[in-house]
């Protein structure tokens, strides 16, 4: 148990730094591979031997490692410093300096007490469904870099190779991932968590030139600020309530709001900078700059979900709580806005970004609210989240190097091209949106979350989410609809994709079945536990009828292909209605004025009300209020020491 | 009895017509003579239509249109000729750009006579198509029941695929 | 501006009868001067050919030699111009509607005149 | 009876858009322009009204001379000049919008310009496909056998 | 973001009761381009003067059309005979007014009804192809042809119509008048028309002179053009004023032909109360020699029928300008940036009828 | 009305949802195609005229499967066929005491799958109907699911025969739901002024919209989904009503119909744009009141 913990965070660390000597070639990307692959095995192994044991803690406290702590943080903040200096981005510095100052003076205070040697790592059912989350999806991620960034380097040679740097980063941004997870105590979860802001810095501005370097110091900017926020958290526990023991996040929680909730709304920021909420979303959007892995990286596995992961960990201090509310409406806002900016968008990986950071809110919305339901839809949000998001990313990035463009338009017909992808795009567009898979059932258990959500809100988040599910279900469909809308058939490629490419997607499809088909499964032997342990009764949430009810739906989905079967006999296959037009194969027709017309046929953006700039201004100035009503509810709450 | 000939839908095209012709075909889906009575719609689209219904002549413009709106009608269907134009050309049929009725560009089955028409014409011309769409059904039943048992329809798959 | 401006139309012929002709079941409505077929009195005819002449759809075929007078059913407009122009009133106009032909029937209507023996009738005629 | 008072004046190629300037600065509006062939000579009248006043210029040209657009003054004239050029052939420089022979595709080029009213009997079906536009070849595959014509037709041809 | 749609609108499209085709370009569902063509229904029949005997080609020119039949057969006559000097006596002057503006009454209920289902309004559709009916009955009787009416001759006109019938005629126009002022009502207030019709295809009043609109086109531009005032036929002893609408809209072209109906209406009555007694026709001898421009008022506004004769029984050259073609211009600038809804609402505006557009 | 105990004893018998899946599968096409023949007598008397028979909507779909198999790709069948087959399912679901966010989302699916048959073909005049079907079922969504919330918070259930069997009948506490269902009916019947996509009759701006490339058995296995969704929508509206007050339901939703009819008659068809605006106000403003009104009810 011990061992499997500290190997699941070191032996990334291990490889990560094998990756700095390694030289580019073959070696180093089989190399790559097993690394992924132990990391992937050492994950489905810890999950196995601890499926069903409850919550286990261990420590391995001892004087050592906090220094190491202690250094690394402070270099960390050094770096900070440094780069944004060399990069003339001051309020970067600002922030890096305010960083440095709270370590340096959290480390004074500690000084004179001593840390109560209990538990520093944890796992539980919750911290089990991360580590699958990781190791599975991350780690295949690892293994599609793999081909992907030699495809990268071929088409942009402009692009200074440093592959090394990249792999290294990657392998560190797993373990931090793991660190995140499997912390108890406060002040080592900050390491890992500024560890995964600086990797994801490193990693955003891997073409160096300079829009990634300005997406990625913007990146670092809501990063460090919700670092910020996470110190101030710790030091709020060491100054204010001054016991050490509250270091430990079990002892956090189990105190209650009473006590807690000044941190946990503090950390609660933290969690919304890491997981792109309004008005932080820009850097998830700029994000889209790096190579595709790192997107799909950032967006489905790790990063941001890191941030929801300690908003999800907190959630019972929400519950029942205005800044309980308060951050779940910011989630609430993010999740309306984000779908409505979606629609707006033609390239494949700013509607992902949208999506993202949409999916990302309505976890947090649920996690706001803290209810047990709530908690629930939360955590199957993500799992299904994870595993459509990252398929998509994938499958887009594969997309783009056959075509080279990543927008949609562009993607018009691929069914033909690109069968194989294509269908494969399809399952994840179709897990991210339509009954029966996940994201559909997560939606549905946020819905009854939602009704018993703090009184007069509760109407609030079921106007939000009617309207959001309607955005999300046009672009999405749309997007379908580009893809198998076939003009006149091409003949497929021969090879879609490199075969580590074909490889990941295939598997993570796979992932994204198997997760719709046994979630029963994981509701009722990981986040049911789970719930059980946060020591409250636990409502029926999924009645007998209902998985009998997405049963037939899934069977009926399954066997649907079927019938083109028969649907292919017999057919008279006529040309399009072109208004009576004579036209060729490609649907040309002559114009007017003697001219060929080309019939486009492109998607609906509707900007006049979907306009990018409009709602995200809209989003950062709702959000933006939201936030500040949280602040006048912590400091009336830290003046008056009543819970709000 | 078969559902064509109680829902036959049509499409209309007016050709070179005069107008006078066309306006007398909507005329019969209007109040006084109304034909949605035998279930006939006007739908404008030649995938949904079982009756073609042409005014006006054929020139050189439209006869690839006639041609590509009557290929893209599902069999069985019937194409009725309505007014002296499109039956012979009428008054027209010397201009230079007339090159004569519809039947020049594809088969006619009803030719109905007057300039301009009259909807008790049309409607008339309209009854006897559906006798003759009757025949055209029954005999595409059979020839599709023994199609599928001989696969002669691939063929029908490959021509006119684009 | 007013919402539903139609409901008293609407309403109106919802209670009323329809304005509907049931034709073919109904008669269809016609009127005395209506422009119907072109019939022709044969034996009046003298198959001068003037009618042919001020056809303006060229539907007449008048052959003297034969004493046919032919109408092609699909050319004629029913303009009555050849009736005008006949001295001999040979041609009427009915306010019957020519029936639709089917592809393969025939469309000219061939009238044969008496043959040309009949040389007494012609001086009866002139003789009145 | 009513009979209207009509005045032509004649113009040549060279001051006809400054006649026609002139009278859009007086306010008139273009009505239409008409061409005629009569011998060798074509006539073209530009016609004009202001409160019912009607005036017309006339251009007289022949074979081969190319008249000046009056696009510039008159939009509307496009769809006129565009007439004109694709049924009597005169060619006509600058049209803002210029359907280059495209506006009405008749099956003998510049009917109006060919002596003889009665056309070629049964168009070829040859040449109307050319006449599909270019690049576009048509996807159409008629089921009608290209000697089904209507019995009309064929005692046509007979008589 | 948004990306181009490149839609073929046209020849054959159900919500076109002609063929005319336009590229339209879009951009989601905004207009971007939008450039028709025609050629559809060219027929080249003005060359058929050469091989009709002058007095013959009434009928043919009666077929430019056959909506405003009647009135191409009156500027046809009316050319012949201004170059002949014929003099047309009073009672076929009236008659043809008459017939002239049932003509337009048919017309126009004709045009609503499109109209409205351009709107996707299928019961206006209906109830104003009913009422005219009425219209087209009156015109059977008495001309014995519903939308061909072959009456008007050179000289004057084919049949008369009895005193006793021409008060029945107007007894009935009286009793369809409650009918017509339910359907005007409706294209005038109701709230989804106005949805679909006000502030939709602007074209303003200079755009409207510049690219020479005519009908109800200009009259709805605040052009108040109409050549009725020219008094041709027995318009100059009837009193009436032109309609003119300044809203420069679809709607408001719309509300110029509803008006109209009611003008017409009452020229009917004006004519049928003064119209004289006499012959309805003048022999024709010899044959035309000269040139005329002819300008009537057909319900879609000024045509004009240019006639040159040398003396032939064979005329020279007949052209005929029609309203249709003089309104495809303004149209282009109508269509500008509409959306694609509006597409059939603003071509359907300016009553297009391609069948004399390209004759 | 109906003794609620015994009602309810019934209800939560498994036999009885098998029954009810099992009428509503045999019984939806006749009890919708009768209902949409009447609608089209209705519609057309409305006009002034006679109209089709009754029974038309039968006529037209035996004609649509004799005719030629005519498709521009072969999957587009699938997709019609997928469309059909998950409206039935969401009706089965409906009539077999399932849970309502379920039978909204497998209608929202039977949709989407609708919506990519038009894509699938590749047609821009089947395209922009695809589009404006999507705008379409955007606007009605949030409705839907308000409505479910409402049925949910008046009754505690989310499952049909638990809202059926509710004492009260749901649309006294709900009243402004019911009218912003009646609101979206319009555009889920295709009824003027919402039928933005595709509509039964031509001559609109898109030909066909949606429908455009469908033809034959395609076409027909639309018309069939179209009689399911039909009695799907009116079973929806009843849940408003339930077993507390049953004669009343049919009877008002017996108007409800009539209503459409007359508005089908009495508006032109509206611009997309006013189409979405309208829906979402709506909802918004009746579905907002009358959700936060009910947690001080509750
Ligand atoms: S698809 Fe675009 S980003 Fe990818 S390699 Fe090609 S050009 Fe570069
Ligand atoms: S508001 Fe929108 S457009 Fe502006 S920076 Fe943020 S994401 Fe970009
Ligand atoms: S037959 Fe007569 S009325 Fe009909 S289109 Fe031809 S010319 Fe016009
Ligand atoms: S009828 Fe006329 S053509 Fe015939 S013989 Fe007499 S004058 Fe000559
Ligand atoms: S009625 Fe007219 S068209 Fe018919 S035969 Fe007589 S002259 Fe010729
Ligand atoms: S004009 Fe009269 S008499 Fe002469 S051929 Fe004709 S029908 Fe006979
Ligand atoms: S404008 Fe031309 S086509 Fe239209 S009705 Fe008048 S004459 Fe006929
Ligand atoms: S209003 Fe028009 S488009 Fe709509 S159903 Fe009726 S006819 Fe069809």
């Amino acid at each position: 148990m011990l061992d499997m913990l500290c190997f699941l965070i070191l032996f990334p660390l291990i490889a990560a730094l094998l990756m700095l000597i390694l030289p580019n070639g073959n070696a180093r990307d089989i190399i790559v591979k097993i690394a992924a692959l132990i990391t992937a095995a050492g994950s489905v192994y810890l999950f196995i031997e601890t499926f069903g044991k409850g919550i286990r803690y261990v420590s391995i406290g001892n004087g050592t490692v906090d220094l190491i702590v202690f250094v690394a943080e402070l270099v960390i903040a050094l770096f900070i410093i440094a780069i944004s200096l060399k990069f003339r981005k001051y309020i970067v510095t600002a922030l890096g300096a305010i960083q440095l100052a709270f370590v340096l003076y959290l480390e004074y205070l500690m000084h004179s007490g001593v840390l109560p040697a209990a538990g520093e790592l944890f796992a539980d059912e919750f911290s089990m469904i991360m580590t699958l989350i990781i190791g599975l999806i991350g780690g295949i991620i690892c293994v599609y870099s793999v081909g992907y960034m030699r495809g990268y380097h071929e088409m942009h040679k402009d692009v200074k190779d440093h592959r090394k740097l990249f792999f290294f980063l990657i392998f560190l941004f797993l373990s931090a991932m793991y660190g995140v997870v499997y912390s108890n105590n406060l002040v080592w979860l900050l390491m890992f968590w500024e560890i995964t802001s600086l990797c994801s810095f490193l990693l955003i501005g891997y073409a160096r030139d300079e829009l990634s370097w300005n997406n990625a110091f913007r990146a670092l900017m809501f990063n460090v600020l919700g670092g910020i926020a996470f110190s101030a958290a710790i030091l709020y526990i060491v100054a204010v309530i001054g016991d050490f023991g509250y270091l430990f996040m079990d002892k956090l929680l189990a105190s209650g709001s009473a006590v807690a909730i000044i941190p946990a709304a503090l950390i609660g920021f933290a969690g919304l900078t890491k997981s792109a909420q309004y008005p932080f979303s820009s850097w998830l959007v700029g994000a889209m700059v790096a190579p595709t892995p790192v997107s799909a990286l950032l967006h489905s596995s790790t990063m941001v979900k890191a941030g929801v992961y300690i908003i999800v960990r907190f959630a019972p201090i929400y519950e029942m709580t205005y800044t309980g509310m308060a951050l779940s409406l910011v989630g609430g806002i993010t999740f309306l806005i984000a779908s409505a900016v979606a629609i707006g968008q033609s390239n494949a990986k700013k509607v992902l970004a949208y999506s993202t950071i949409a999916n990302l809110g309505l976890v947090v919305a649920c996690a706001g609210i803290g209810t047990e339901a709530a908690i629930w839809a939360a955590i199957l949000l993500i799992i299904f989240h994870a595993v459509a998001k990252s398929l998509l990313f994938l499958s887009v990035g594969s997309v783009e190097h056959q075509k080279h463009s990543r927008d949609i338009e562009d993607m018009t017909g691929l069914i033909s091209e690109m069968p194989k992808v294509s269908v494969m795009m399809l399952i994840g567009i179709a897990g991210m949106f339509l009954a029966p898979f996940g994201m559909l059932i997560s939606k549905w258990a946020a819905i009854v979350a939602f009704i018993d959500a703090m009184k007069p809100f509760g109407a609030v988040y079921i106007m939000i989410i009617a309207f959001g599910s309607a955005l999300t279900v046009f672009f999405w469909t749309k997007w379908m609809g580009k893809l198998i809308e076939v003009r006149h058939p091409k003949t497929p490629l021969a090879r879609e994709a490199t075969p580590q490419e074909m490889f990941s997607l295939y598997f993570l499809t796979t992932l994204t079945v198997l997760a719709t088909i046994f979630f029963p499964l994981i509701s009722y032997d990981l986040i049911i536990p789970y719930l059980e342990s946060l020591g409250s009764a636990v409502p029926v949430l999924l009645s007998s009828g209902d998985i009998i009810t997405m049963f037939i739906m899934t069977v009926t989905i399954v066997l649907l292909p079927l019938s083109m079967a028969y649907f292919s006999n017999g057919r008279t296959i006529k040309g399009q209605y072109m208004s009576g037009r004579p036209v060729d194969a490609e649907l040309n027709f002559s114009g007017s004025l003697g001219r060929t017309m080309k019939t486009d046929i492109s998607n609906y953006y509707i900007e006049e009300y979907f306009g990018e700039e409009k709602n995200c201004r809209y989003g950062i100035v709702i959000s933006v209020l939201i936030l500040a009503v949280l602040a006048a509810i912590l400091v009336y709450t830290f003046t008056s020491g009543a819970v709000l | 009895m078969s559902g064509l000939t109680k829902s036959p839908w049509i499409i209309h095209y007016d050709a070179s017509s005069c107008n006078g012709c066309d306006i007398e075909v909507l005329a019969c889906l209007t109040p006084l003579y109304d034909v949605e009575r035998f279930g006939i719609l006007n739908t404008g689209n030649p995938k949904h239509a079982d009756i073609f219904v042409v005014t006006g002549s054929v020139n050189e413009q439209n006869r690839q249109v006639i041609k590509n709106i009557y290929d893209q009608m599902p069999k069985p269907n019937v194409v009725i000729g309505v007014g002296i134009c499109a039956c012979s050309g009428g008054v027209f049929k010397e201009c230079y750009n007339v090159a004569g009725g519809v039947g020049q560009v594809i088969p006619v089955d009803v030719y109905v006579p007057g300039c301009s028409v009259r909807p008790e014409q049309i409607i008339d011309g309209v009854v006897k198509a559906l006798g003759i769409l009757e025949e055209k059904r029954a005999a595409f039943a059979a020839e599709s029941k023994k199609g599928t048992d001989t696969g002669a329809n691939a063929d029908a798959k490959k021509d006119g695929g684009n | 501006m007013g919402l539903f401006s139609m409901t008293k139309t609407v309403l109106k012929s919802l209670f009323k009868k329809p304005a509907t002709i049931r034709y073919p079941a109904e008669p269809a409505k016609r009127f005395e001067g209506t422009r119907g077929q072109m019939e022709i009195d044969i034996d009046k005819c003298i198959f001068c050919g003037l009618c042919s002449k001020h056809c303006p759809a060229d539907a007449i075929t008048v052959n003297k030699n034969e004493r046919t007078w032919s109408i092609n059913r699909l050319w004629c407009i029913c303009c009555n111009s050849c009736a005008e122009n006949c001295n001999k009133d040979a041609i009427y106009q009915t306010n019957v509607y020519h029936a639709p032909i089917v592809a393969g029937e025939t469309d000219v209507d061939v009238y044969q005149g008496k043959p040309v023996e009949e040389k007494p009738a012609a001086a009866e005629e002139k003789a009145a | 009876m009513h009979k209207e008072e009509q005045t032509i004046t004649e113009v040549g190629v060279d001051n006809l858009v400054s006649e026609v300037s002139k009278m859009y600065d007086e306010g008139y509006r273009l009505v239409q322009i008409g061409c005629g062939k009569y011998d060798d000579i074509f006539e073209i009248n530009y016609s004009f009204d202001k409160d019912c006043k009607f005036v017309n210029l006339r251009l007289k040209i022949t074979e081969g001379v190319v008249v000046p657009s009056i696009t510039g003054v008159y939009l509307c004239a496009f769809i006129y000049e565009n007439e004109i050029h694709d049924l009597f052939g005169v060619s006509i420089k600058d049209i803002a919008i210029d359907f280059k022979g495209n506006l009405i595709r008749t099956s003998v080029k510049n009917p109006f310009n060919t002596p003889t009213v009665t056309k070629v009997k049964a168009a070829k079906p040859a040449k109307s496909e050319n006449a599909a536009a270019a690049g576009a070849k048509p996807d159409v595959k008629s089921d009608a056998k290209p000697d089904t014509k209507p019995d009309a037709e064929k005692k046509k041809e007979e008589a | 973001m948004a990306g181009r749609i490149v839609v073929p609108f046209g020849p054959q499209h159900p919500v076109l009761p002609e063929p005319i085709h336009l590229d339209l370009v879009l951009e989601d569902e905004r207009v971007v381009e939008a450039i028709p063509s025609i050629g559809y229904v060219h027929r080249g029949l003005e060359k058929l003067v050469e091989k009709r005997d002058f007095k013959d080609f009434v009928y043919i020119a009666e077929r430019i059309c056959g909506i405003c039949s009647f009135t191409h057969s009156v500027g046809y006559c009316k050319a012949i005979e201004a170059i002949m000097d014929l003099q047309v006596p009073e009672r076929a002057q009236y008659l043809r007014t008459i017939w002239s503006e049932y003509s337009r009454l048919h017309s126009h209920l004709l045009w609503l009804g499109l109209y409205a289902d351009a709107m996707g309004f299928e019961n206006l559709f209906m109830n104003a192809w009913r009422i005219r009916e009425t219209i087209l009955d009156a015109m059977e009787e008495t001309t014995g042809g519903r939308v061909i009416q072959g009456v008007c001759k050179v000289g004057g006109v084919r049949r008369d119509i009895s005193d006793a019938k021409l008060k029945e005629m107007t007894a009935k126009l009286d009793s369809i008048g409650g009918e017509i002022e339910d359907l005007c009502h409706v294209f005038f207030d109701d709230a989804s028309v106005k949805h679909r019709s006000v502030g939709v295809g602007m074209l303003s009043k200079e755009d409207a002179h510049k690219l020479g609109a005519v009908g109800p086109v200009a009259k709805g531009s605040g052009i108040a053009l109409d050549l009725r005032q020219t008094g041709y036929s027995a318009y100059g002893s009837l009193d009436f004023k032109p309609i003119v609408e300044t809203g420069c809209d679809c709607y408001s072209r719309c509300i110029v032909r509803a008006k109209e109906l009611a003008q017409s209406v009452d020229l009917i009555k004006q004519a049928a109360a003064n119209i004289p007694a006499g012959d309805i026709e003048v022999k024709v001898k010899g044959n035309p020699d000269g040139e005329y421009f002819s300008r009537v008022e057909q319900p879609r506004g000024e045509c004009i029928h240019y006639v040159k004769a040398n003396g032939s029984k064979n005329i020279l050259r007949e052209r005929v300008r029609t309203p249709s073609s003089a309104n495809i211009p303004p149209l282009v600038k109508m269509l500008e940036g509409c959306q694609m809804a509006d597409v059939p609402v603003i071509v359907l505006s300016i009553d297009p009828c391609i069948g004399c557009a390209e004759r | 009305m109906i003794d609620t105990a015994t009602a309810s004893a019934f209800f939560t018998s498994g036999i009885s949802q098998v029954i009810g899946a099992l009428l509503f599968i045999l019984l939806a096409p006749l009890v919708g195609g009768i209902i949409t023949g009447l609608d089209r007598k209705i519609t057309a008397r409305m006009q002034g005229r006679v109209g089709p028979p009754v029974l038309q909507p039968f006529y037209d779909i035996k004609k649509l499967f004799e005719k030629e198999k005519m498709v521009v790709t072969t999957a587009e069948n699938f997709w019609v066929f997928a469309y059909l087959v998950f409206i039935v399912i969401s009706g089965m679901l409906l009539f077999a005491n399932s849970d309502l966010l379920l039978v909204i989302f497998a209608l929202t699916l039977a949709h989407v799958f609708l919506i990519l048959g038009a894509y699938s073909t590749g047609s821009p005049y089947a395209h922009v109907g695809a589009e404006r079907e999507l705008i379409a079922l955007m606007s009605v969504e949030p409705m839907i699911i308000v409505a479910a919330v409402g049925l949910y918070m008046v009754t505690g259930s989310f499952e049909t025969y638990g809202i059926i069997v509710s004492s009260t009948a749901p649309i006294l506490l709900i009243p402004c739901l019911f009218i912003g269902m009646v609101y979206i009916l319009t555009v889920k019947l295709g009824k003027s002024p919402f039928d933005i996509a595709t509509s039964h009759h031509a001559h609109q701006e898109l030909v066909k919209g949606l429908t455009t490339e469908f033809s034959g058995s395609t076409l027909g296995m639309i018309e069939i989904a179209h009689l399911y969704e039909l009695v799907f929508l009116l079973g929806f509206l009843f849940l408003f009503f339930g077993l507390a007050a049953p004669l009343i339901g049919i009877v008002v939703i017996a108007a409800v119909y009539l209503l459409e009819i007359f508005i089908d008659n009495a508006a032109s068809r509206a611009k997309w744009q006013f189409v979405f605006k309208g829906c979402w106000a709506i909802t918004l403003v009746l579905g907002f009141l009358n959700l936060f009104a009910l947690y001080f009810v509750r």
